[in-house]
């Protein structure tokens, strides 16, 4: 399973789930994301949208019923990124407070980011994105 | 003290009438009805010149026979004008039992190009006037055009009065099938007086099985499929053509279901893949990770060049095709050859076409008496259709099918024969004894002479035989003996038969010709 | 506005909200609940269910609008309470964090011991539980 | 080796064709047919003594007129017996042309109460044996109860076979309404072979305004309302009456919406209010912090006490009541005098019956020679029904409508005249001259004798005149006049005139007697 990609991971229509699901949230939940992510001008959407597709895992664990639902929607989103399971050595990572509202925005910001790097691409090779740096 | 002077008419026959049948398709029988409406043209001081004005706009319905009459009280010779949309049509006038000038303009079959403002212009002697006459033409709905603005989709119609537009998302368009909205755009339509409404929806609100767009208003209803190609369907062979006039817009989509992400679609023509701004994907994530892609194919206004395979190719399904044809003009193919039919007197029947039009038609059944509209059952991809005329209650004659669209017509003609068993009419005169028949198809003759007992009887032979002429009204035919001394002694029998059966008739014949 | 009840302001329903907005929560969100109120037979729950119905007010607040709608099905079943505003020292009340799901817990179970309290009675005079006490 | 020596016969005639209706009440118009079934009698080996079996059970429609057959070998005296439920009734037993022993029981409009085991027992000089038969009655589901279990209301019906209860919140109990599922329970029916469904659902879940419990099964459906009181609705005057009989559960609610939770309702019988546990209350919270609240009563099984005005009363609504009726026995209320009508030949006209009923009736209206189901229309509160007859196509005669419940039946007979203008056929023998006419109502006679001229014609008298008794065979009336040779030279015309018109006929009558 190497973090190579020769078609397109990400829906067009990624943004309606998140909007749907910021509809069904409590916006001041306290969420965590790490803040003192090496800057890499490859790797670094990737980095990020693994650590967030962990915490929207957790977040499931945690969520009612016809809530999960919702959850799973965004998470599918991302799913895609368990082709690339980088490590990190967790000693190194700082995670930042922050609320469901500005996780969502961050989460459909960093999409979009990597949505404009696949445009046109005929494939993508992030295998070299394995080692997560902070 | 100008009004007496002047008085507008309207004088429109219904086009269904004539034709005989109404625009929403049901059968309307009638005799043609010529219609009139006092237009109420009224002098308008506001106006230099002498300027008439009409109160009532002239409202008429699409392909209905109009005609505009103006009388006015001029003297000496006279010249008028008929001007439309900047061009001069002359005018033809006469004089009323009250010497006034009636001048008129005919617009037979009116569509929507010929509404907008007539001027008629008149000189004569005493006066110059101009008169102002405004025409709206009613229709149903044109039918909807589907385009692509960024990655929004439009449904756009026009007509007048202004038609709503809806998407809706089922097999058969129903008021009953789940509708959406996105953006309603209202402006003036290309043809005078008409709206034009554009439904907006983005792409990303249209992974449904079957899409529809349908235009309606109080006229009737026009409705558009989004011609889509399933990768994941049973493969329709041959696959649907396409059928397109030039500049109009053209949009299809290719729809493709897979278990994961790791798939593409695209669109093809002759082999190279359509520009960026000629296509555009869709992508939704589905039920356990499966991807649904979307591929767009669009032209804003298509050429006769842009005709040819379309080729939708994915790489996890086996590709598919559309066959697109772009015209110049509409068409409607059939083989118009007459065609005879013989049926028996009970016999399951119904006259039955096919054929292939773009655009859709309006058809129409004749028969020597009526004229019934005629119910079309569309083929999936709607060009090729089907009519059955079933009620033809055994009445022998002449039946005519006739099919028209903007831009051609055609007619075919069947003739209906009723086979019936013969039946004799016998009539003995001076030294001559004749058989008259009916029935279809015309019998053959044979004349016998029986002797009392029976024993044998021999044939007779006559060529006086007189077979009836093609016309549908009388189908006698009769067949004439001569009645020589040798016969006297013995029994005469005409017999007549054909296909559906024979008959005899013994002659009465009594050589003392009383009776 | 006296803290006085001729009419028995619980709905027998007030369950099935409550129910049905724990399906729509990250139960695990932080809502503090106030532990060290005075006991008192007469007005305990009525001290507690005001302090709660706050609580719901400010998580209305950060709600998404879907969300937003399910609270104030909740709400609704103790809104009742704004004919007591009690007042409270607020250095004396100390609240303990808890999550989501004991919060909603707690409310269901302080409204069914009001409840118990009205069944039968024709009217019941909560004015002398004006001051809430820690 | 004993299985020859019996055969057990069913012999049914679907009550339908008698009475000429079928049970989902659409008209059906058949002569009675008798049909049979064998249900092949066995020897059960495993029994000590010689006991026979049914391989068939016996499965005939509620109110069939069915007969048990069970032929066997047997000689000397004999006597036999049938006993059903525990009681013992003589059964009746002839000798075929085999001389065997022919032994039957006759059940005439079979009901629910009638399914069982009927075992007849012969004991004769050569054997001693029991012959076991089981008869299932299928029947569309009984009218199903609403009672209360704790705070949740169960809707329970019963047939063979199995009814579905389902809970439908409409106006009108169609498919198409939404409908809740709570829990479902399946127990042996009180009667015979039948099934018991309980549906049950909480209170709390039923706060719609028209509230619905319908069974169904192959044979036909019944629906209950659950009877409500609208205290937000506008007075119903005069309220609306609720019939009950003894033993079956009431279960009635009062539905009232305020402003907010400050107000109280509730149910009082005689100006007391009811018990604990014959009432309880749901409330709900609403938009905008209104409350609606629910009260309901209940008694498990009524009695003729429990009659009377159960007033829903609020602190912040008019009150309002209804009406409750409990009753040993079904009632069929109607005025059954016989109606003569008379209407003209194409006067729009239906026979109208009005009637009050409990329970629901089954109806059928006679004429000479059919037999047509009628269709009912409820009232709102189901018990005044009213049924029309209106394809009587014009024959005069005699009409009868009949209707039945499962306590009471009812007969009202009606006759139909139609007015026509009389028709006169003249007859003239010898010294006398006779005219005869039908039309209704019966004609009278005047004679008049008149000169040539017409210049005054005179009446003549005559007493012989002949009025039609009162069948409606023929309404033939006539009168006659004896000639004298007073009358020769004049012109005799007779004339009969109703109130539907008159006409009058010149006698040819001439002297000499030749025509």
């Amino acid at each position: 399973d190497s973090c190579h990609f020769s078609y397109n991971p990400i829906s067009t229509t990624f943004n309606r789930p998140i909007k749907n699901l910021s509809k069904w949230l409590l916006l001041d939940y306290p969420v965590s994301i790490t803040s003192n992510l090496k800057p890499d001008s490859w790797c670094s959407e990737l980095w990020q949208l693994q650590l967030m597709k962990k915490e929207l895992e957790r977040m499931r664990e945690v969520a009612g019923e016809e809530l999960k639902v919702y959850l799973e929607d965004v998470w599918k989103q991302i799913a895609f990124l368990k082709h690339c399971n980088s490590t990190v050595s967790t000693s190194c990572l700082t995670g930042e407070r922050t609320n469901a509202s500005n996780f969502l925005g961050l989460l459909e910001q960093q999409i979009n980011v990597l949505k404009i790097k696949f445009r046109g691409q005929k494939n993508l090779d992030f295998s070299n994105c394995t080692q997560i740096l902070c | 003290q100008n009004v007496s002077r002047i008085s507008c008419i309207l004088e429109y026959q219904n086009y269904s009438n004539i034709i005989g049948w109404n625009l929403s398709g049901s059968p309307k029988v009638q005799k043609p009805v010529k219609n009139t409406k006092d237009l109420q043209c009224y002098w308008s001081p506001e106006s230099p010149e002498e300027i008439y004005k009409a109160a009532e706009t002239v409202e008429v319905n699409v392909f209905d026979f109009i005609e505009l009459k103006v009388t006015l009280n001029v003297t000496g010779n006279v010249s008028c004008v008929w001007i439309f949309n900047g061009s001069r049509t002359e005018c033809t006038f006469s004089f009323d039992s009250e010497h006034r000038g009636v001048f008129s303009i005919d617009i037979p079959k009116i569509t929507g190009t010929k509404a907008g403002k007539y001027k008629l212009s008149v000189e004569s002697q005493n006066t110059s006037c101009t008169i102002l006459l405004t025409v709206h033409v009613r229709s149903k709905p044109r039918k909807p055009y589907l385009s692509r603005h960024l990655n929004n989709v439009i449904c756009e119609s026009e007509s007048y009065p202004a038609p709503s537009v809806a998407w809706l998302f089922c097999k058969t368009p129903t008021e009953r099938c789940t509708n959406k909205t996105g953006t309603i755009y209202n402006e003036t339509g290309d043809i005078y007086g008409t709206q034009k409404v554009k439904h907006e929806i983005p792409a990303a609100d249209l992974f449904e099985a079957d899409i529809w767009c349908c235009a309606a208003n109080e006229l009737g209803t026009e409705c558009i499929k989004l011609y889509t190609i399933d990768l994941n369907g049973k493969t329709e062979t041959p696959e649907r053509p396409l059928f397109l006039q030039v500049g109009e817009p053209f949009l299809i989509r290719c729809r493709a279901l897979y278990r994961s992400f790791e798939f593409s679609i695209g669109w093809n023509f002759f082999e190279t893949p359509l520009s960026e701004d000629s296509s555009f994907e869709e992508s939704q994530y589905f039920k356990d990770l499966s991807m649904r892609r979307i591929a767009y194919a669009f032209l804003a206004s298509v050429e006769r060049h842009d005709s040819g395979h379309y080729v939708c190719s994915s790489s996890a399904h086996s590709n598919k095709s559309a066959m697109v044809t772009v015209l110049e003009k509409g068409f409607i193919n059939m083989l118009n050859s007459t065609i005879m039919h013989e049926i028996a007197q009970n016999e399951d029947f119904c006259f039955q076409v096919e054929l292939e039009a773009y655009p859709s038609i309006r058809c129409i059944w004749f028969s020597s008496h009526k004229s019934v509209s005629c119910k079309q059952i569309k083929s999936a991809d709607g060009y090729s259709i089907t009519s059955r005329f079933c009620d033809h209650n055994f009445e022998p004659g002449k039946y005519i099918f006739y099919a028209e669209n903007d831009d051609s017509h055609v007619k075919k003609i069947f003739t209906l024969h009723i086979k019936r068993k013969p039946e004799i009419r016998m009539q003995s005169k001076e030294g001559s004894v004749s058989c008259y028949s009916d029935g279809y198809p015309a019998p053959s003759w044979t004349w016998w002479l029986c002797p009392e007992d029976f024993s044998n009887c021999t044939e007779e032979i006559t060529n006086l035989i007189r077979v009836p002429e093609t016309t549908f009204e009388s189908r006698q035919s009769s067949s004439t003996l001569n009645i020589t001394h040798r016969m006297e002694l013995s029994q005469i029998y005409c017999c007549a038969n054909n296909s559906a059966g024979s008959s005899c008739e013994r002659s009465n014949f009594n050589p003392q010709g009383v009776k």
